[in-house]
Formats: structure tokens, C-alpha cells, sequence
């Protein structure tokens, strides 16, 4: 898969940063590769949802606080200053 | 039920009687998962009991997951008609210019959507729980299909003849409920046999029937339970 | 002549309650069964309704269709007010969720169409069972103690809807504990007289 | 010491100091988690027994440990929920439920996938297994209950009780899904837990480790302020913030 | 509760309290009668499904009679508080001059006589039919009897938790497994132990610990749950 | 003074029914809550009660024991009368089975003493529940749509039972949607005036 001299283990002038030689022993980690990279991505996924659904959440409401405020100020005759994200 | 006018057709009745209780079970998302995670617990206690010994556990796995399947149908039939009996929807049911049998049909499949179809859908899944070997899954899924059509119909007969307490109801339910046997023994059989490499199929039919016949007669015996307990 | 009743008797756990009741309701009419608590007003409606005919003996004869309203409200308690009318059971209708909201709008219940009919008062609750009267075509109503835990507004709305429908060539019995409503237009079924 | 606990409890206050935490929280919580799985699945040594199946421990073991604290954080939380009525604790409880159940839930799904090239089986009724099972059912318990009732302060209540019982259950139901299993299980089965980790493997674990606990904390801030801003919308702290904002 | 008049003495409070509770209860049998023949069901199954294998049968059986027996008492508890509220009884207990946690003990007392005390009664009918041998029969009855008090208990904590919220019955159960778990295993462990010749006497002990702390804990629980269901 | 309510304010599922209510019950006095439907009558009572206290702020004190009797009957369906209040959970005097059967008679219930009160009408169900008014020694009463289902003979008992405890020094408090019934005695708390 990766082009042959770009050993993964001589980047940092032969001390051994990684232990991995190449992008594809990377990847295959003699076998065990799959279960290893499909247990990292069925952790990261949930990870960056847990993240993802309050911060959208926030937003939400915070969007609409802003509108009902708007809303308030318009009927009062004056305006509101614009208002940056809450997260 | 004399009416003058144009009724539904038997089409509709049935869909909006249907959609009435299958909102009225799955008004959330989380009630669609509980039946889930309901199965899943429940399949846990076994292990939990018998001991992790995997062999163990896969000879018993048919068994297991039919008795499961048999008690969620116990519980949620327990309770089939009791509320429409106490809200008065029963009354309005039986006034309904359709045919009683048509809704109460409408409503068991709305609770067999609910838990016995759950159930059959996600079983796969609890039997490589258990250590059941694969050729034995497509025939747990397809048993418990039809099985659990039958523990659905026969639990709302049991409902129906309870739900106006009565004694003489409770006699005839203690009859009934023993009826789900035929329907667990045919069920593990058909599993087992597909486990140990025999001709499931002959099982299935027999089940197949058992849901068919089920499908045809108890209907119309669930309605006449029904109308006997509203007039008592 | 909507509905026609005669010589019935009724029965309840071996006990006769009424002999010999006999009338008929035309279009037009209002009927008020009256008698005592337990004297088996709700028995004979939920006869002549045909709900439970077991102790029931005589002839009933319906010209029509008609509509059937108990003690209960027949609602389901975690549905709202909209879906509770749409798929009730025994409509032979099927009425739009636009005339379901306008019907709840005229029992006052604008706002409370989507909420859960578990979490409405008594009151509004029984108002959501009445708005039935606004969606069924049906002729004839039987209707069991309507009033019960109707506010003064509420009651007086009842009363109009009665009358417009009788006026529309419709008939009603209802029960009720109090008082004559409808006056002169009024029919009494005294059912202590035909007490056993 | 009240002091605190009264700050803690007054939703402005927090607002404005989880934004705060929140702000350089997550950015380091980021680094952390990238950092750690860097090292750990590329720069860290093979396993001499496991191979690089065991690089799966770099999240499996972070996640169960977390998971298992969550749970005691959830049940303090419903403590003070209970005993003073506190709205903020009321708050953390149902923040944490469902980060808990999230981070069981990867706990399992981890040990499960690592299981099929150590054990050749996905799933076996070993006792931590089972116990850790049984603790998701706990947070979901909590999550659903939550949710099953509409008015949200008697939800809180509710699940404070479920919540303290089930404390008192955890430690009973490790001990006992232990007793089971060294009864009757053959030992076939082993964690590589006996010999002592080697420190080239131990340090990467130890920034996942604390990495995880970033996380934690981080959604469970966010899920408070998400909280936070809808039930007060209609309070006038919330809407001069927003005005100044 | 303010009152200004000498209280019913607390003994007096739990009795009418128990009495009223079993009388509704033998009035209405069928709830108590599901139970049971789910139980007697499942346990004659149990050997038809697994073949007549005698001994593969008599290890199993203190898992299969207690994995049973839970989910029998998880088909109860669903109930245990249903119909107080929705009568009204709930809030007239909540009111009485007595502690709730006395009387919703006398309810789970009246409860646990009508189902955990008649299953750990019969059980060793079916532990003979199951292949138990005879050594074990005492310890299964022994630790059914501790074990259904706590299972009774926490049934009736997950029902308080749950009686007024819409679709209880699954949510119940997602609850209470859980807590059940120990039980599960210190019941089967005793009887297993039994069986082979151990000691199953510290495991009765420990269940009886456990009784004995639910007995005291979970009544107080149940009553701020009910509290709690009142109030939402 | 058996009942002090002040600052009183309401509150269901998020939302604000009621504030500010003050008032301050006597020996004596009848008090009678009025309001359209869905105003918080019965949250309040229940609140009054104590039986739901949590959307509920302000102070309330009483001095005494009382009884209440909400919308629903608390009777086991499968029960006979007689042992129903007898074994009647929130019942701080044990009443012997023949001062029990005295009380049912003196409801018009004599001869269904015995019966399972499931199979009782509806307004025989609610004398059943108002028997407890002669068992209890509670000084204040607190019912919620007492006169429901009730015919005209029982609203008349009622009522002079009403008199009766209010002559020995105890109070009622109640909520009804018919006219004043205890005239001029009467004292009328109009929660539409607190609405929020
Ligand atoms: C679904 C399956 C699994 C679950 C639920 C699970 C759960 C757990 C739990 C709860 C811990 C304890 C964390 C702590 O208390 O500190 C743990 C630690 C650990 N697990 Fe797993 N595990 C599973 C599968 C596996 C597999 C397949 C392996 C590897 C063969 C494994 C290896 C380890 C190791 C090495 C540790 C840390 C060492 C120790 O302190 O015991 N786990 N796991
Ligand atoms: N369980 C509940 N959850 C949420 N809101 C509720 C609940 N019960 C009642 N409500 C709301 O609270 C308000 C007051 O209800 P309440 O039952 O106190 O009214 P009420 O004055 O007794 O009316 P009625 O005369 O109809 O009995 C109503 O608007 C109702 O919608
Ligand atoms: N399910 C039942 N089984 C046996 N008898 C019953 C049943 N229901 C009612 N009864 C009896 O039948 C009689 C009439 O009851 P019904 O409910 O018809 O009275 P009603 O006139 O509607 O009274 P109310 O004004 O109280 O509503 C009563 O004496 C009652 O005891
Ligand atoms: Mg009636
Ligand atoms: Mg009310």
C-alpha cells in the first residue's frame, strides 16, 4: 500500500518513535489491526457525540433565547446587540 | 349496531385501531428500547443462574430464549385489555360499527409489534449471547415469529376473560394458559433440531399452522370473552 | 321515531331493578332519565345502547345510528386530546386533525390539544370526551351523567349543544342528577316508578 | 466549606464557571486523548503474549475505570440531591447518567472486540463481565427513569433513590458476580493483569487514563450547561447574560 | 401529619394495614394465580426441553428453579402498586397517622405470603421433579424463603418508582434485575453447594443478611418513592 | 383557627396556576373553592392536604387533624363496603363492623353492606366514600367534588352533615361547581382571582 523507504520507524533520525515500519504494518498490526482500529473508531465515534449533542444543544438554545430576546427588544422599540456562542 | 350510513371500510378500522394502540404503547422513543433492554436483562439472569459454562449454556440457549419469549407475552397480555376495560374503551370498542374480533385483532398486533416481533427481530443477537451455534439462529428467528403470534393471541383470550374480575374467568384462564405449551415445545424443538443438523422445517409448518389457525379462531373467541365480560 | 322501547326489564346480578319500561324518542326530543342513586339509570342505558344486554329483556328498536357516552371517558390517558379523538374506537369517521383542533377549541381546550389527556383536570378531561358530540353525525346520543364535574360555562356550552342538535332533528337521553335543563322541551323518564 | 457547596448550587455562578473550565477543558482534553492514543497504538511496545491485540487496553481499561467512578459521582450527586435539595444536584445526576452508561458501553464493546482474538469468543459470562454488564442496566435504569416522568424535579427524586439503593448494590453484586465466578468457572480465562505492566506500556495508560477522566468531566459540564440554559430561560441572570454576551 | 389524638399503636397500623391488602388479594386471585402457573409451566418445560437427561437436569435445577422464581416475582411487583394509585388508596396511606414505611411493608408482607411464601412451599415438588437430590430440597426452600423477601422488596421499589408514569411494566423491570442479581447468585451458590456436598450454610447466612438489611433499608426507599410518585 | 394558608402558590408540570392565595380557616366556617375547569382546585387541595406538596410554595399550617376525600373513591373494587372502611388505610380510629353497617345505613346503603363494591353504581360508590365522614373524628374536612353522583336526597344529607360538623366546631373545605349551597354561612374562595 505505501510506497517501499518510507519506513514509519526512521522518522526521527533512527531514534524509534513508533514501533510500527510501515503505514501497512500499521494498519494490519499482524492481525490484529481490525479488531484494534474498529475498537479505537467504536470509541471515538460515541466520544465525539457525547461532545457534539450538548455543545449543539447549547447552541440551540441559546439561539433562541437570542431570537426571544430580539423578539422582546423589537417590541420594545430598541435593539439588541448580536451575541456570540455560549459553548 | 344498526347504522344508517356508509361504514369504514374493515381496512381502516383495523389500521386506525391498530395505530390508536401502537401510539398509545410507543408514545417515546425509550419505549421502543425497553422491550430491548427488557430481553436483554433478562437473558443475563441465566447465565447468572446456570453458570458461565459455555456448552452448557448452548444446549439450553433454545429453551432459554422461548422462555423468555413466553414471559414478556405473559406479561404484556396480562394487561392487554385492562385499561380499555377501565377507561371505557372497551364499551366504545364493542359500540364501534365494525367487527369486535377485527379490532381486538388490531389491538394484539399492535402489542406484538411491540414486544414478541422485538423480540424475534433481535433474538440473533442473544443467541451468539449464548453460545448457540449459527445454523440455529434463522430458525429462532423464524420460530419465534410464529410462536409468539400464538403466546400473543392466547395471552389476550386470558386477558379478556379476567378483565372484569370474575371467578369463573379466572378458572377458564388457568385453562388457557397452559395452552402456550404446545407452542414452547414446538419452538425449542424446531431450534434443536436445526442445532443438531435435523429437518426443522417439519416443525415450522407445524408451528406455521399453529399461528394460522391461531390467527383465524381466537380473534372471534377473544371478542366473544370481551362481550361477556362487559355484560357481567 | 329514533328510538323505540318496550316492555323492557332489567336485570343486574340476579336482582330485577325495572319492569315494563316502555317509550319512544323522536327526533327532536330531549329525554332525562331520572331516579335515585342505584336504581339502575346506567343499567338501562348501557342497554339500550347494547353494551351489555345480559340482564336486559324486551324489545329495543333503533332507527339510526347513535352515539354512546358512559360514566368513563374512554380516553387514553397517555395520548393527547387530538390523537385520543382520531383514533377513538367507535368513531365511523374519521375526522381531521384541523376539525379535532377546531372541536377541542369550542369545549375551550385550545392549548391543551397535543398535552397527554392524563395530565388535563377532571373537568378537562370530560370535555375532551365531549367533544365528540361535535365530531359524530350520529342521531341519536345517550349520554351518561354529561354534566358530571363541568364547570358553569361548561355546562351552559352542554346546553346549547343539546338544543342545536335536537333542533337539527336529533334526539338525547341523558342522566343527570340535577334538575330539569331543557324546561318545557323536556321529556322525564322517572325511573322510580318502574322499579321492582 | 459551605461556602463552596452554596456556590456550587447557584446556577449563575456555575454558568460562568464551567464556560470557563469548559473553554481550556476541552481543548486539553483533546490533546490528552490524541496524545495518549498516539502513543499508545503506535509508539508503545507489543505485548509479549497478546501482541498488539492488547493496544485495545488503552481504551478499554480508561474506560472502564471511569465508568466505574462515574457512578459514585451520580450517587453523591443524588445524595445531595436528596438531603438538600439541591437543583444542581439534581442537575450532575442526570449529566452523569448518561456519560456513564456511554463509557460502559465502550468498556464493553472494547473488551468484547478484544476478546475475539485473545478468548476466539465475543462474549463470555466471566464475573467482570457480567458485573460490568449489570452496572450499564444501572446507568440505563437511571437514564429511563429519568425520562419516563414529565415533571423533572420528581424525576430527580426518584432517581436519587434508585440511584443511593443501587450504591449500596454495586459493591454487593462485584462481590458476588466474583464469588460466582472463581466457584464455578475453569480458569481458562485470565487478565494479563498478573505480571507487572511494563512502564513503556504503563505511561501511555496512565494519560489515557486521566484523558478519560477529561472527558467525563467535560460532557458532563456540557450536558449541565445544556440543562442549565433551557431551564432558565426565563430567569434574568440567563437573559443579561445573553443581552451582554 | 399533625394530629392531636393518641395513634393506632404501629403494630395495629401494619395488621389492618396486611389484612386489607391480602383480603383484595384473595378477592382477585388471578393476579397472584399468573405467577405461580407461569412458574409451574416453565418448570415442567424445562425437562421437555432439555431431554430427559437426568443428571445434566439436577445440576441445573437450582439455577432454572431460581432464575424462575425471579422472573415469577418480577411479574408481580408490576402490579404491587398499581391499583393503590389508581384508586386512590395511595393517597390516603400517604396521609394516614402512620409511618408509610410500615404500611407499604404490610402490603409487601401481604404480597410475599401470596407469592414467595407459596413458591418456596411447593418448590421442592418441583426440585424432585427436576432431578434435585434430596439434600438439597431444604436449602432450596430455605433460600427461597430469604431470597423472596428481598425480591419482593425490591419489586416493590421498582413498582413505587414506576407506578405513575406511563408504561411502567418494562421500565420496572430494567430497574429491579439489577438489584436482583446478588440474590440470584447467593440463592443458586447455597443450593448448588448444598447439592455437592459444601456448605451452604454461609450462603444462607449472607442471605439472611441480606434479607435482614432489606427489610430494614428498602421499606424506607419504597415510602420516599411512593412520595415521590404521589407528587409528580 | 384549624387552617392558615398564606402566600400560597401553585405550580403543575412547569407551569403557573395559581399565586398569592391567603386565607385562614375557622371553626365553624365553610369554605367553597371555586373556579372554571382546570384553575387548580384540585392541585390545591391536594397540596392543602399534604398529599402532593411539590409544585406547591408558601406556608401552610394546620392545627389538627383532618380528612380528605379527592376525586377518586381509595376503595378497593373487590372489597365489600364494610370492609373497605374498615380496613381503611388512612383511618386513625378502628370503627367496629357495626358502627360501620350503622353509617352505611344511615348513606341508604343497608343491605350492601356485604357486597363487593365494584359492583355498586356510581353514586352508591361515592356514599361508600362519604361514610367515612361519620366514622372519622377529624376536625377539618377537605373535599374535593363531594356532591358528584350524588341524587337529591344524598346532596341533602350531605349538605346537613356539612352543617352538622360545622355546628360541633369543626370546618369543610370543598370544592363544588354548583351554586353556593350553605348560603350566607358559606365562605367563597374564587381561585380564578389568583390565576397567573
Ligand atoms: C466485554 C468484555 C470485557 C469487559 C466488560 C471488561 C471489563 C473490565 C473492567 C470492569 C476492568 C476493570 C477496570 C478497573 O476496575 O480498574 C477491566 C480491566 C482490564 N481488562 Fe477487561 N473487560 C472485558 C474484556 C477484556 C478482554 C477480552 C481483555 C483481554 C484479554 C481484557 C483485559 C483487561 C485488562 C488487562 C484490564 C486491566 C488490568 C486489571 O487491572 O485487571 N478485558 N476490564
Ligand atoms: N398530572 C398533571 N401533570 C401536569 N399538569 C397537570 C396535571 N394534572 C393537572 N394538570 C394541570 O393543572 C391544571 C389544574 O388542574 P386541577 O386538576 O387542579 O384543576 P381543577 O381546578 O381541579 O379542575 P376541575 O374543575 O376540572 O377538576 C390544569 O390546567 C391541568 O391541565
Ligand atoms: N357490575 C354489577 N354487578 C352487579 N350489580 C350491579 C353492578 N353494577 C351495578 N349493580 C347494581 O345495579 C343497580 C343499578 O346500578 P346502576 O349503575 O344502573 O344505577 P344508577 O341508576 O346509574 O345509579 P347512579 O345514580 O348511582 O349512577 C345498583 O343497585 C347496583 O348495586
Ligand atoms: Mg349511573
Ligand atoms: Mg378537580
Amino acid at each position: 500500500m505505501d510506497p517501499p523507504g518510507i519506513g514509519l520507524a526512521k522518522t526521527m533520525g533512527g531514534w524509534r518513535l513508533m514501533y510500527f515500519d510501515s503505514i501497512s504494518a500499521m494498519w494490519h498490526m499482524d492481525g490484529h489491526g481490525v479488531y484494534v482500529w474498529l475498537a479505537y473508531a467504536l470509541t471515538a465515534l460515541p466520544l465525539i457525540l457525547m461532545v457534539w449533542f450538548p455543545i449543539r444543544r447549547i447552541r440551540q438554545h441559546w439561539r433562541w433565547l437570542l431570537a426571544e430576546q430580539r423578539r422582546l427588544a423589537a417590541l420594545s422599540g430598541d435593539r439588541s446587540s448580536d451575541a456570540e456562542s455560549a459553548v | 349496531m344498526p347504522s344508517d350510513r356508509p361504514l369504514l371500510s374493515l381496512r381502516v378500522a383495523f389500521a386506525r385501531q391498530f395505530y390508536r394502540h401502537a401510539r398509545a404503547l410507543l408514545a417515546s422513543p425509550s419505549d421502543v428500547a425497553n422491550p430491548l433492554i427488557f430481553f436483554f436483562m433478562v437473558i443475563t439472569l441465566f447465565p447468572l443462574g446456570l453458570g458461565p459454562n459455555p456448552d452448557r449454556l448452548a444446549t439450553m440457549a433454545p429453551g432459554i430464549l422461548w422462555v423468555v419469549a413466553l414471559l414478556a407475552s405473559l406479561m404484556v397480555s396480562a394487561k392487554l385489555f385492562a385499561s380499555d376495560f377501565e377507561d371505557g374503551s372497551l364499551e366504545q370498542l364493542a359500540l364501534a360499527p365494525y367487527p369486535l374480533a377485527l379490532t381486538a385483532l388490531a389491538e394484539v398486533a399492535a402489542h406484538w409489534l411491540a414486544t414478541g416481533f422485538i423480540l424475534a427481530l433481535v433474538s440473533p443477537l442473544f443467541g451468539v449471547m449464548l453460545g448457540l451455534p449459527w445454523d440455529g439462529l434463522p430458525v429462532l428467528v423464524a420460530s419465534l415469529f410464529l410462536g409468539t403470534v400464538c403466546l400473543t393471541l392466547i395471552g389476550a383470550l386470558g386477558s379478556a376473560l379476567t378483565v372484569n374480575v370474575r371467578r369463573g374467568g379466572l378458572l377458564l384462564s388457568l385453562l388457557i394458559i397452559p395452552l402456550n405449551v404446545p407452542v414452547l415445545i414446538f419452538g425449542t424443538t424446531a431450534v434443536r433440531e436445526a442445532v443438531i443438523g435435523g429437518n426443522p422445517e417439519s416443525w415450522l409448518a407445524l408451528m406455521g399452522g399453529l399461528a394460522l389457525g391461531s390467527l383465524v379462531v381466537l380473534p372471534i373467541a377473544v371478542a366473544a370473552a370481551l362481550r361477556v365480560s362487559l355484560d357481567s | 321515531m329514533l328510538l323505540e322501547v318496550s316492555q323492557v326489564a332489567v336485570e343486574r346480578g340476579d336482582r330485577r331493578l325495572l319492569s315494563g319500561i316502555d317509550f319512544r324518542v323522536s327526533a327532536g326530543e330531549v329525554w332525562q332519565l331520572l331516579g335515585p342513586n342505584g336504581v339502575g339509570k346506567t343499567s338501562l342505558l348501557r342497554g339500550l345502547a347494547g353494551v351489555a344486554r345480559l340482564g336486559l329483556s324486551g324489545e329495543i328498536r333503533h332507527a339510526g345510528s347513535f352515539l354512546y357516552l358512559g360514566h368513563s371517558s374512554s380516553l387514553k390517558h397517555s395520548l393527547s386530546a387530538v390523537d385520543n379523538l382520531r383514533w377513538h374506537p367507535a368513531c365511523d369517521v374519521i375526522a381531521s386533525p384541523s376539525q379535532i383542533c377546531d372541536a377541542l377549541a369550542r369545549v375551550s381546550l385550545a392549548g391543551y390539544e397535543h398535552r397527554p389527556v392524563g395530565s388535563l383536570s377532571a373537568g378537562q378531561k370530560r370535555r375532551v370526551a365531549l367533544a365528540r358530540l361535535l365530531l359524530s353525525d350520529a342521531a341519536l346520543w345517550l349520554l351518561d351523567e354529561p354534566f358530571t364535574a363541568l364547570d358553569t360555562a361548561g355546562c351552559e356550552w352542554l346546553e346549547s349543544r343539546v338544543h342545536e342538535h335536537v333542533g337539527g332533528g336529533g334526539a338525547v337521553i341523558f342522566t343527570s342528577h340535577q334538575a330539569s335543563r331543557f324546561g318545557a322541551s323536556q321529556h322525564n323518564l322517572d325511573l322510580g316508578r318502574y322499579a321492582v | 466549606m459551605w461556602t463552596i457547596i452554596h456556590k456550587m448550587g447557584s446556577p449563575p455562578w456555575f454558568f460562568r464557571f464551567s464556560g470557563a473550565l469548559v473553554r481550556w477543558l476541552l481543548p486539553l482534553t483533546i490533546c490528552l486523548l490524541l496524545a495518549g492514543a498516539f502513543w499508545g497504538l503506535l509508539v508503545a511496545p507489543p505485548d509479549f503474549r497478546q501482541g498488539n491485540s492488547y493496544r485495545i487496553i488503552y481504551i478499554h481499561v480508561p474506560a472502564a475505570v471511569v465508568a466505574l467512578a462515574g457512578y459514585y459521582v451520580m450517587a453523591l450527586a443524588g445524595a445531595v440531591s436528596l438531603i438538600w435539595r439541591i437543583k444542581m444536584a439534581d442537575i450532575t445526576m442526570r449529566a452523569v447518567a448518561p456519560v456513564g452508561a456511554v463509557l460502559t458501553a465502550i468498556a464493553l464493546l472494547t473488551g468484547a472486540i478484544w476478546g475475539k482474538p485473545t478468548w476466539g469468543a465475543w462474549w463470555v459470562w466471566d464475573a467482570r463481565i457480567t458485573s460490568m454488564l449489570i452496572l450499564l442496566f444501572l446507568y440505563l435504569g437511571v437514564v429511563a427513569l429519568f425520562e419516563a416522568y414529565e415533571n423533572k424535579t420528581a424525576a430527580a427524586r426518584a432517581c436519587a433513590v434508585l440511584t443511593l439503593v443501587g450504591t449500596v448494590n454495586i459493591p454487593i453484586i462485584y462481590k458476588s458476580v466474583d464469588w460466582w465466578y472463581s466457584l464455578h468457572q475453569p480458569a481458562s480465562i485470565k487478565f494479563t493483569g498478573e505480571s507487572a505492566i511494563d512502564s513503556s506500556m504503563l505511561y501511555p495508560l496512565l494519560v489515557m487514563i486521566l484523558a478519560f477522566y477529561c472527558v467525563f468531566a467535560v460532557t458532563v459540564l456540557l450536558n449541565m450547561r445544556a440543562e442549565l440554559v433551557w431551564t432558565h430561560r426565563e430567569s434574568g441572570w440567563l437573559k443579561q447574560w445573553v443581552g451582554g454576551a
